[in-house]
């Protein structure tokens, strides 16, 4: 199969999703004529016009508020977030209007919008622009959360999220936008559904759950474990809601171990949050307490060093499953 | 006082805004005998913003506003009855009893809704109009706004996206001087020059007097048909006052009673039953019947809501998700759009 | 004891404090003329007149960013959210700025400033007005959240947080705003430390932690229960940030059960970081699985008695509390 | 130009603007060099608006500004060593390293930071303008900001809420014209009438040209006294320009070599030479002594920085509360606060 990028899989499925269906539209800032801050949507305004592939000014407020507006006229728009950390300013569009307006409004008025853009830490921005906003906003409902770390993942998902009629909170990371993986081609064309978790590496003897960028940190340390005879099986529920549990349960049965990686902070977590439904539904099938591991619980430093020790690196998880499974 | 306006359409701005009068009185009359819950407030005395800006529109220009909803939902002929059933919370309410008095939505009469943040419509508004462009439809969305929400950041981002992207619609400023207890004074700077609100976005601004539905539909009118010819997005400062409390909980120190009751010398609805009889374009039984009328759709519309069936407790986990998922389950639509009796409009 | 209304406790808090340090001063809508949207603030204008007792406009992006410059420049600011729910406009400026302020300044700046108002659903105020965000916002690393269930905590915790040199989020219920206690006289000055949780009921059946309003539920519920003799311990955090989780694991190695109360949404939640911290400490401790009561996990209905049905009310505890010790 | 600056005034700004050239050059030396990381946005063109207002201010008047920072610690006489610590991300750096480029803060020259949300310097800088107003001193706060910022909500708040309140602060707005790729123009409405920005808010506008570091400095002069006079705050469009890409990694296409090429030729350290020379204030030789110590200064801070030891891993956890608990810890204070050697400034 082909190899593409991460940033070309998303515009890939953005372009495709546009040609299918006029109702679709991109917005946000540098999207169109600078084609993108970090080139994900480069040639769409050439291909698409200004009308659909729309530059806006520095108003997160204004032109995500514009997204959840438009799709309840009957629209599907994309609203990218330079950086998910910039959605701050725009929290109540976000989270109060589009993922609340089809209750509100007795099921008169869906949100059928994306909003996508970078998220995590790790480019050594400090801390206001260094957010994960998994586990902040995967508890609020109404809203849909995807988390692609690979360039298969980010197409298949952004697809199914253009297509869904609920909002959809589309994460990807700045750090893979130039990471390459097997794709296919554009004539073959995949939707990931929602809510179905990928079994990255088959393994038999602890279960490691991660999302997003720390995936790959999770295979880098399950490799060295691999070398030292044990066997990780590495899971990534590629959307956080909705949460394919059943997945995570069912291979903890098999492996009795779990280390759960989430790249937000620990308190009140999406780890904390798999951790416990992984007891709530297989406590006697647990050989050790579940071990969670998160970004240290302080704002982002700007210093690469103490950046790098903040984040879950693969180091940190070899450690985990070190200490999860010596009872093994 | 514009000679567009015949007769009968005068009459039927005068239906609605008792109509609207009637309601409200038996709104605050159900809150007070706690069949209603939550915030309620009241649209009594700026009943000739929302009639006469809607009756300035064609039936299917969207329109969005904050919480104070209830006028514009009636003003779009939403039948009183699904308006009091959503007070009572109940199914048979025009938000299935999920939104309450500060959401109140209506797709058919395409209104986006009452929304309770206060500001938090601006951006919305904006993305219907830009839903109107991106369609290419010859329509104009009015967003309302109080004038607590001049000084919202999302309405001046709105603004300012409006006017650079030559969006179709009108800023309705419904200007009643407070924000609760904060006179407009005390709380925005230049608040005795809101035409500079505009202008800081190169903005058409006009102004109408908010107590005489025909000025405000004369301001609308022109308004909407400038933006239908292209001109651009408008900031319309409807100059109202609201007579009751800002909420029914209100001791409203804020003000003398003589300030309001010289306002309500000002009656939205006096002021056109007056025109009409001065001009000789109708006779006072006419009006007795249209208020009577109006009341008994208010009287009605508690009747309906009071017997109208509890809501089941299923109905929880409904309309969270238009795809639903584990948990969460299809809703049904709204009694209002399923089943409703074109006689009563 | 005299008994005074929660209300009134956190206007004593603030009064006393406002008396102590010239520094310290009230911000927010309708906080000083109108004596208080909830008349939280009653007669503070009157005393200390318009310069500490400040009415703002519905801007709160700005006034809570101008607390924290404030406080950087050196004031000790209280700023009144009307309601929780009204701060996501202002979200930038209440989990970026404050809370990173320090930390991104290398310890030059820091914001002892207190951000308070109401939290949590109850009054049929709506989806959009029924915000709970311990969940969301403990989450962030650099502010502090107290919650208090009584006016004698109300006071308590309200003195220590604006004598805390960090940011506090202040979780006030407006439900509990009428509601009645005993608090000793203002001549006897006490503060209540944060990261000490306090045992509201004290037994040796099972564990109930709750937080905020939701303790009286968990106190209804106890009652009920302990006529059918099961005595519940029941353990109110009071600060959310920092957890004093050590209360919490020694009652369960005490009564073996435990039952978290969380009026915010069930998914990365409190309550799961609670379970999931006592999973972690005292595992070999447990008879049981840990149950969660929760927000179901919709949008707050309008609907009464939806409403209620939503809300981790008392019917609710009692049930966990009896499904939990079934083994007992 | 204004006479009330004398040649020692105008050599103390040509010496500030020459540092910051010669660091910013540095910088970007040191940033392909991969010894700097994260988003590094140089001052490069804009140095006569922080050294011309900043000259115009008394030292303690306090400043904050957003992430385009270096050349107002700088102006503020932060010392180049402590930037370019920074920018390396050693502990040694003037926000210990970890604030990096965007979050420059000295507490002893009152500069309250450099901050990364765009616009959102806004309400901070009101907040230290009601400080300022609170504790009754005779000070003004001067909150920069980018075109782009225009566009943000918290700015109007901010302008609304400096108005009401009369507040003592001064909105600079830094216009270089362009926010990343985004010309003012295409983003903000009435770009060709900024006071109107103003005048919505019923505040008083000035404006002045920004590659004229006298009349920046005249400028704020007038409107810094008007503000401790009790005239109320004020929004000063300062109009200037960036030489280099938004950040480290702008290919530019936005913007034509030709457009960049001109800007320079007002290049605001070449302009003040000239008036320098033309009016016998000082001799070229002077001048190239300021611009060699400039340079010296910018190559010594990046020696310092690298000499500086690595930042040790348990500063993680300190600097978090200043009421540490739990795993958190009590920081040091930066160095540059601790250790200062006033020979070099
Ligand atoms: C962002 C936000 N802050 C505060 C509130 C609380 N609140 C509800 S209505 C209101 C006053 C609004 O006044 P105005 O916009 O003039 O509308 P009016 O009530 O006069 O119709 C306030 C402060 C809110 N709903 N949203
Ligand atoms: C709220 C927010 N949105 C987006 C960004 C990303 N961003 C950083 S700088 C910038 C452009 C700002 O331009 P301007 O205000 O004119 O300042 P300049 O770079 O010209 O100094 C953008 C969009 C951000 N930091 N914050
Ligand atoms: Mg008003
Ligand atoms: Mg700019």
């Amino acid at each position: 199969m082909r190899e593409i990028q991460y940033r070309e899989a998303l515009r890939e499925a953005m372009t495709e999703e546009m040609a299918r269906d006029s109702r679709v539209f991109l917005m946000g800032e540098e999207v169109a004529e600078y084609n993108g801050a970090y080139k994900v949507s480069q040639g769409m305004l050439e291909r698409f016009g200004p009308k659909r592939v729309v530059d806006t000014p520095i108003s997160e407020t204004a032109f995500s508020g514009l997204g959840v507006g438009a799709a309840m006229y009957g629209l599907r728009p994309i609203i990218e977030f330079m950086s998910w950390s910039f959605c701050l300013v725009a929290a109540d569009q976000i989270i109060n209007n589009a993922p609340k307006m089809l209750y509100m409004s007795g099921g008169q008025f869906g949100v059928p919008a994306v909003f996508r853009g970078n998220n995590g830490a790790g480019g050594q921005l400090g801390s206001t622009h260094s957010w994960s906003v998994e586990s902040m906003f995967s508890s609020v409902p109404g809203l849909k959360m995807a988390i692609p770390a690979t360039p298969y993942d980010a197409k298949g998902l952004l697809r199914t999220a253009i297509r869904d009629d609920d909002p959809v909170f589309f994460l990807e990371s700045e750090r893979l936008l130039g990471f390459k993986g097997p794709v296919p081609p554009p004539e073959e064309e995949y939707l990931i559904p929602f809510g179905q978790a990928d079994i990255k590496l088959v393994g038999t003897d602890c279960t490691i759950v991660a999302m997003g960028r720390p995936i790959h940190f999770a295979l880098q340390a399950a490799l060295e474990l691999a070398k030292e005879g044990i066997h990780c099986e590495v899971i990534d529920p590629r959307t956080i809601r909705p949460l394919d549990i059943d997945t995570i349960v069912a291979s903890v049965r098999k492996t009795g171990y779990l280390v759960v990686v989430d790249q937000s902070w620990p308190f009140a977590s999406v780890a904390s949050e798999i951790a416990m439904q992984v007891y709530e539904q297989a406590l006697d099938d647990l050989d050790n307490k579940i071990i969670r591991v998160n970004n240290d619980d302080v704002p982002a430093p700007y210093n690469r060093t103490l950046e790098q020790e903040m984040l879950p690196n693969a180091k940190k998880i070899y450690e985990a499953v070190r200490a999860v499974t010596y009872n093994a | 006082m514009s000679d567009s306006l015949d007769a009968a359409a005068l009459l039927g701005m005068l239906r609605r805004m008792m109509v609207i009068r009637r309601f409200e009185e038996r709104a605050a009359q159900s809150y007070q005998q706690a069949n209603v819950g939550g915030f309620c407030h009241l649209y009594i005395g700026q009943e000739a913003v929302a009639v006469g800006s809607i009756s300035a529109l064609r039936p299917d220009d969207p329109i969005i506003t904050a919480y104070r909803d209830h006028g514009h939902a009636l003003a779009r002929d939403m039948d009183p009855r699904y308006a009091m059933a959503e007070l009572f919370g109940k199914l048979t309410g025009c938000s299935k009893g999920k939104g309450g008095s500060m959401h109140y939505f209506d797709r058919e009469h395409h209104m986006y809704g009452g929304h309770a943040i206060v500001g938090g419509q601006c951006p919305l508004g904006i993305g219907i109009a830009f839903g109107i462009q991106y369609l290419e439809e010859d329509k104009v969305c009015v967003c309302y706004l109080g004038d607590g929400a001049l000084n919202q950041g999302g309405f001046h981002e709105s603004m300012n996206m409006a006017a650079v992207m030559n969006l179709p619609i009108i800023f309705a400023l419904e200007n009643n001087q407070y924000s609760m207890g904060t006179h407009i004074a005390r709380g925005t700077a230049a608040a005795d020059n809101l035409p500079a609100k505009a202008a800081a976005y190169d903005m058409r601004a006009d102004a109408c007097d908010g107590m005489d539905v025909q000025a405000v539909y004369n301001c609308f009118a022109k308004q909407a048909a400038l933006v239908r010819a292209g001109e651009g997005p408008a900031f319309v400062d409807c100059q109202t006052y609201r007579y009751k409390g800002h909420s029914m909980s209100d001791p409203q120190k804020y003000r003398s009673k003589d300030e309001v009751s010289e306002q309500e010398q000002q009656d939205p609805i006096n002021k056109l039953v007056n025109h009409l009889i001065d001009n000789h374009l109708c006779d006072q039984s006419e009006i007795d019947k249209i208020d009577k009328h109006a009341k008994d759709q208010a009287l009605e519309s508690v009747k309906f809501a009071n017997d109208s069936p509890e809501t089941g407790l299923d109905e929880l986990f409904t309309d969270v998700y238009s795809q639903p998922y584990g948990p969460y389950k299809k809703g049904d639509l709204p009694l209002m759009l399923r089943e409703r009796d074109p006689g009563d409009r």
